[in-house]
């Protein structure tokens, strides 16, 4: 294979950086291309650091950076637009995948940052108002307005560009700088979004409130610790070494928001709609090659899973044609050859596509613990008897479930069991607004909040009189007043 | 042929020898010997052997372990049949059915009555999860005579002018049963002293142990994982020793090349390193041996860092997809069909990516040489899929 | 002065243990006792540990829990309650508080308990909505519903019992297991609470849930290495070293909700009613003789300190007749006497009163980097160019403004400035439903959030059709969906 | 009297020394000498002197600096009227107005013109914010003179047969010039070595110096702040070194006596560890010496573990309340009014409780003792309500 060499920028505070007095990193992609990244160097740290980056965006009105978001997603949108097409391309040439799959993804980033409404609605029902980074909002007894933490730094996914795009849309929409450390698996998503800012506007406070940077993980050095210490927030995702790495580097008293390692799991009736439970299942195990935390990894099947293996693999090969996997490498490739040897010694049915594009082993659920993703299904007997909480534990995030109706009394059990994600089969990778991610509602931690608490002329619900404090006590009253 | 019987106890054995063997030692090995054993335990070296008279060897040997496995263990039976391959007598060694390393992970594979077995081996290995593989006392013995007729790819030393240091196991290698009865082996060879490097005062008596047994032997070898040996190398750079060695030291490490914090240690940079710090005439004195818990062969390297594979096992490179080998000289995944190996059939693939290379070594000796680069690892176990297996650091 | 010694007992899930198999801790209160604790044993985290408590707990429905903590906080209401008269005199005794005090502080954790209405309003501002915690609440285009995180830890306070007391409550009606890690300050508080439960019902899964054990600070030994490994949340209160201790000490995937330390400050317009202003500004200060987080401990002044001068001695004069300060140690003594020593000779004036309860100083607010508590108020001028968002930081919690209508304003610089609370001066202790914890809301903190996501059946606000994803991509109509 | 010409640069100076004093050294201290200086530079040591005249020195000398402070320190002078206490000459000692050594953090305090200071010291002391002191040449010199005049409370040794290994300062105290200085004071008497112990290998290195020291001297002085010496012994503890010093060492302790996480080292324990961890012979050789930024004196320990103070400071401990001295023997706020102060008004009260005794030392000697025990630590402090000037961990 003919090795070409790329060499990325960095961006600091919006202005794309192509000198990298610190050197670079170079690792080789999935396509056999080398790849060169800008070590994080000192003089960018004195940039990202200064107060203007921050303070400017903080003092923005909320729908002011929603708006901008949406003139940045509208050229994403658009098929002509240049920097969409170069991103589509890189994701093709060096991360290997499909043209398809590609476009899918610049769907998805113009899907977000299009998505005005939809950042309206997560603010007010993550937050409890729509104004709440701009105004003081009454709740009960008080009036709370929610102001940025500050400074959040992203240790970035390598495996899902989507969420790269969630995590510094999330920080934005509150007011937050925004550091990327991009993952060396995935260098092009931070850099592409931070251009196209800088392509709707250069000097706007959004565009100069997101810096693209790299380190290996888990070695900053001296620039990265910097960063690190200068972070109110850093949201870190991708593997456990990844996110304990973040708990433990963070100043004390900062937030540290942990999208960490989790798999994702179906239960599906196909007795009734068997070519339905196999497309939902299919698009499940197919979006994004199940490298994403929502992909469904396993499935619990009635009435047998034999019998949902015609409807299944034809499924699959449908996805094959509309949706083509990522190129594999070597790694991934010899991983699933693995586990079919051992699938085939153990003596459990396996079914392949003829492409190798999929494969299908029915299995006890003992045997998930190898799983070598890249659309490899993993189908389970469901007997009548079996406890679905059993099958889940804290480090399960989304149950998928077929058909919705029949089978939603499943999620008490499985959320009980830390479960944080019950959704139809199909809708895995749909995260509405108004859901939880990961156990938690993400912008509850990028934001401070601060109350005005009503003063003593207005009674409480349990007292009819005002609240003179100095008078109960000379008198001597307080005890009347409790309930 | 005597040194058969000089079988160490595995190291923190649990299980006594069963009482029959306890009587008569050995015996039944002794007195079965076949093909396999005569080359083993031979005075003459395997690597002496001529390439074409290794691959003869080679087919005929793993042939016919494949018949007493197809014969002994079902399970394998079973799997050999649903897979299609030809008879024994026919296959390719190529189309043997290999059973994947994780397998022990899952299933207790093996060829033998349970009361034969003298010991189920663990494995820390690559994940959370253990393997456990059995071995009886022809594997056992096998195993130990494969370690004496191969130690000559190091130098030909007088044993009693050898001494031993032994680092480890380390904590990451405490319940890896294998692993320490395979260093035991190494150092059951020569006088030695075993020290864990837990702590700078037990590097500081290691350094001295060194110096005196340098001055005490005509030869030294210290054996242990890399990171320990690195550890002792970057103490004495702090304390500003460096030993004056000469020829007189061979540095050997077994067990993984990645350090606590999961990168790996490039082996040339090591093989500097020790070589400076221990005053070594050559980065030829720094070894590396390979073994690994479902293998029953340790291969060592020669001069020349190529480890030669014996002639009682095949190893393949193949491709990830097909699983059938690649030419020689590409990566692949390696599998081993290891003849030694009584105690279960022990054709299989593993998570190691390698090459393979046949024909005339730099050392001068022919034969078949492996090159293991390093563990597969799936580009989807770095993201937030979890995938169960691999939660934990790799080796 | 005679020295007594007070042994106290610990408390395992609901049940008082008077033996101390690992021994006892040593201290000796401001009034010259001596005080035993018992030290954590190993037999006592293997009783806490076992599943019951925590798995009864998180079965209960809210209004079972808040119902409990209403009988235990009417029983608190009663002057009769032999516990209430027994924690009052240990309060006196013991922690040298007046007996206005002591009775105050058991009228607020019989507030709090009691509280039932406002407990609910809580639950539902911050968690939002009053059911989340037992039933599905849809929210946008999910359903939410709120678990416990499992088990809490509580590294307690030592200055303010009621911070303690809502520490447990905010654990308990999310229904989390509760293990408070007392402070040798005030070992008596989480004691008396747990005992006033089983006083209702000693195996009510409310009583059962709450343990109460003791550590030296920051030296858990391996007993308390076990309780720290396997809480989901701590709660640490008190000093920058004890929630510094917390963050480190936990597990990296736990919740460290921090209360640390906090200062609190005044503007006070005394032009137009300067005896409001100064009994407004004389309560925040005595109020706990200053200990607590919320304490006013300076203020600037309108038109002039020396004008409110008089009104203020003469009702904080009142305050030390209608609620007078606890016993003052050597220490909290010698560091007023020191402060005055200072000041004078930097020429501030300074007033004190004759029997020594307070003290007022003149001074300028650099001053206030040593502040002695103890109900020392500084005083500062407040020039018409003083920007009130410079006098603040992130350290700051409470800003107490004098006259309400007329400062309010001031708020929205002091808390862009890190402030997390404006309140009415003389209302710093009351914490409304509604308003928010040093930046938080706590009870997200103690939560896992689950939700239910809509089926595809229904269509989002931003498309009139349902989301059928794979018939989308088999005719590339993706794109259409994006707004 | 010549020693007072030997006073060593304080330690990393950043001031030269006024061009006019460069050119003739000390000449204005050697020709203005007082009665003070008499007693601090005498040949015969303050000690030996009786009770009785000790307390006569002491109130002439203290009201004879009460007097040149009135006069050159105007912020003194106004406090002083503030305060309406009686002149001078009339006063009562414990009526003289105190300043709080916080001040230092706040106001720059001196009796002399600007150009007279030789350099502000500046110490982290217990708060985040840093005291300021300024000092004159007379008053370095005379602290100087107090330590070469007290340093035979420790013992009579000959100046060529004692060698010092100086433990420090550690990084607490790198930015604490004052510290540094006294320290460089004690390391001046004889020949020294200065060694950090901030690592293992600084420590095996002190180790094997102390030893080598203790073959070629008579007498080995190990100085530093407590919790290096026990990070000393206990380092000697993990190597199972002990040494054999007997009567040849005396180790003596500068410093807070708190660790890093706060926890108080309990003294009676720490000789006994450090008695046992050197070999000496009784625990009467390790000894403690007390200084703060804002005092001029350095208090020796005597073998009975008191801390003489000589007859130009006069120390009480003090009502909380009240700030009036506390009876004899109970404790109180330590205030000291040092004569040997020229640069700024040495009148000051402390942060530290403790206990003054005067009359008979169990070591024979007659004179007034303090006893050091404790910071003040309000209660307060450990709440949640945030002191500002407590953040940082006591000393």
């Amino acid at each position: 294979m003919a090795t070409k060499t790329k060499t990325l920028p960095s961006v600091v505070c919006g202005t794309v950086v192509r000198s990298a007095p610190a050197g670079h990193h170079t690792s080789t992609t999935v396509t056999g291309h080398e790849l060169r990244v800008p070590l994080l160097a000192m003089s960018d740290v004195d940039t990202i650091l200064a107060d203007g980056p921050r303070d400017r965006l903080a003092e923005l009105p909320t729908q002011e950076i929603v708006n901008f978001l949406y003139a940045a997603g509208q050229n994403w949108k658009s098929s002509e637009y240049v920097r969409r097409r170069l991103y589509i391309r890189e994701l093709i040439n060096q991360l290997g995948y499909s043209p398809e799959m590609a476009k899918l993804e610049a769907n998805w980033i113009a899907m977000i940052l299009s998505g005005y409404a939809g950042l309206y609605d997560i603010i007010a029902s993550e937050l409890g108002h729509r104004f709440i980074l701009d105004e003081w909002i009454p709740r009960e007894e008080a009036q709370v307005r929610a102001y940025p933490k500050g400074r959040s730094l992203h240790i970035m996914p390598g495996n899902v560009p989507f969420s790269a795009v969630v995590s510094v849309v999330r920080a934005l929409v509150t007011k937050n700088q925004v550091i990327a450390k991009s993952s060396s698996e995935d260098p092009f998503t931070p850099v592409a979004l931070a251009q196209s800012f800088a392509d709707v506007d250069a000097d706007h406070p959004v565009t100069r409130a997101l810096s693209v940077v790299y380190w290996p993980a888990g070695a900053p050095g001296e620039a990265g610790e910097r960063i690190v210490a200068a972070s109110d927030v850093i949201c870190a995702w991708g593997g456990q070494s990844a996110v304990d790495w973040a708990r433990k580097a963070a100043r004390p008293d900062a937030e540290v928001v942990r999208f960490g390692p989790k798999r994702s799991l179906a239960f599906v009736d196909a007795g009734e709609r068997p070519e339905d439970a196999a497309r939902g299942l299919a698009h499940d195990v197919c979006f994004r090659d199940q490298r994403a935390c929502f992909s469904s990894q396993q499935a619990f099947v009635r009435p047998s899973p034999a019998q949902l293996v015609p409807a299944l693999s034809e499924a699959l090969d449908n996805y094959t044609e509309i949706l083509p996997p990522s190129a594999q490498g070597f790694d991934d490739r010899g991983a699933r050859a693995l586990t079919l040897a051992e699938a085939r010694f153990l003596g459990f049915s396996c079914w392949e596509a003829k492409d190798g594009s999929w494969a299908i082993i029915h299995c006890p659920p003992s045997f998930a613990a190898q799983h070598p993703l890249s659309r490899t299904v993993y189908l389970h007997d469901w007997p009548a008897d079996l406890d679905p909480g059993a099958q889940v534990t804290g480090d399960t995030q989304t149950v998928a479930l077929f058909p919705w109706a029949k089978l939603r009394p499943i999620r008490d059990a499985v959320c009980r069991a830390g479960v944080s994600r019950v959704v139809e089969s199909g809708m895995s990778n749909v995260f509405r607004p108004g859901g939880a991610h990961d156990g938690m509602f993400p912008l509850q931690r990028m934001v401070r909040f601060a109350s005005t608490e009503l003063p003593s002329a207005y009674v409480t619900k349990v007292m009819t009189v005002k609240i003179e404090q100095t008078k109960f006590l000379e008198q001597d009253r307080f005890v009347e007043f409790i309930p | 042929m005597s040194r058969a019987t000089s079988i160490p106890q595995p190291a923190g054995a649990d299980q006594p020898p069963n009482e029959a063997e306890a009587q008569s030692p050995s015996v039944r090995i002794i007195d079965a010997r076949t093909a396999i054993d005569e080359l083993i335990f031979a005075e003459d070296p395997w690597y002496a052997l001529p390439l074409e008279r290794q691959r003869e060897l080679s087919d005929a040997l793993i042939r016919q372990a494949l018949r007493e496995h197809l014969e002994r263990c079902p399970s394998y039976r079973d799997y050999y049949a649903r897979s299609g391959a030809a008879e024994p007598g026919a296959v390719a060694l190529a189309d043997i059915p290999l059973v994947s390393t994780r397998v022990f992970k899952f299933a207790d594979l093996r060829s033998v009555e349970a009361h034969e077995v003298e010991r189920w081996y663990r494995s820390s290995g690559t994940s959370g999860q253990p393997s456990r593989v059995p071995r009886d006392r022809a594997s056992l013995e096998r195993m130990v005579g494969s370690v004496h007729g191969s130690v000559g790819l190091l130098a030909d030393w007088d044993e009693d002018e050898v001494a031993v240091i032994n680092l480890g196991p380390g904590r990451e290698h405490v319940e890896d049963v294998w692993f320490q009865y395979v260093m035991s082996l190494i150092e059951a060879l020569y006088r030695s002293e075993s020290r864990v490097p837990r702590d700078e005062a037990a590097l500081d008596e290691i350094i001295g142990l060194a110096q005196s047994l340098l001055d005490d032997y005509e030869h030294l070898i210290v054996v242990g994982p890399p990171f320990h040996v690195l550890d002792l190398c970057e103490h004495m750079q702090r304390r500003g020793v460096e030993l004056q060695a000469g020829e007189g030291a061979t540095i050997l490490t077994a067990g993984g090349w990645k350090r606590f914090g999961g990168r790996a240690i490039p082996k040339q940079e090591f093989r500097a390193v020790v070589a400076r710090q221990f005053g070594l005439r050559g980065e030829g004195q720094v070894r590396d041996v390979f073994n690994q818990v479902e293998l029953n062969t340790v291969l060592f390297e020669c001069e020349a860092h190529e480890k030669h594979v014996p002639p009682w096992v095949h190893v393949a490179a193949r491709d990830p997809e097909t699983l059938q080998p690649v030419p020689e000289g590409e990566e692949g995944m390696l599998s081993y069909l290891d003849a030694s190996c009584s105690a279960y059939p022990c054709f299989i693939v593993t998570e190691d990516v390698g090459v393979v290379r046949r024909g005339r070594c730099a050392c001068g000796r022919e034969g078949t040489r492996v090159d293991v680069l390093r563990r597969l690892e799936s580009r989807a176990a770095k993201g937030c899929a979890l995938k169960m297996g691999q939660i934990h650091a790799n080796g």
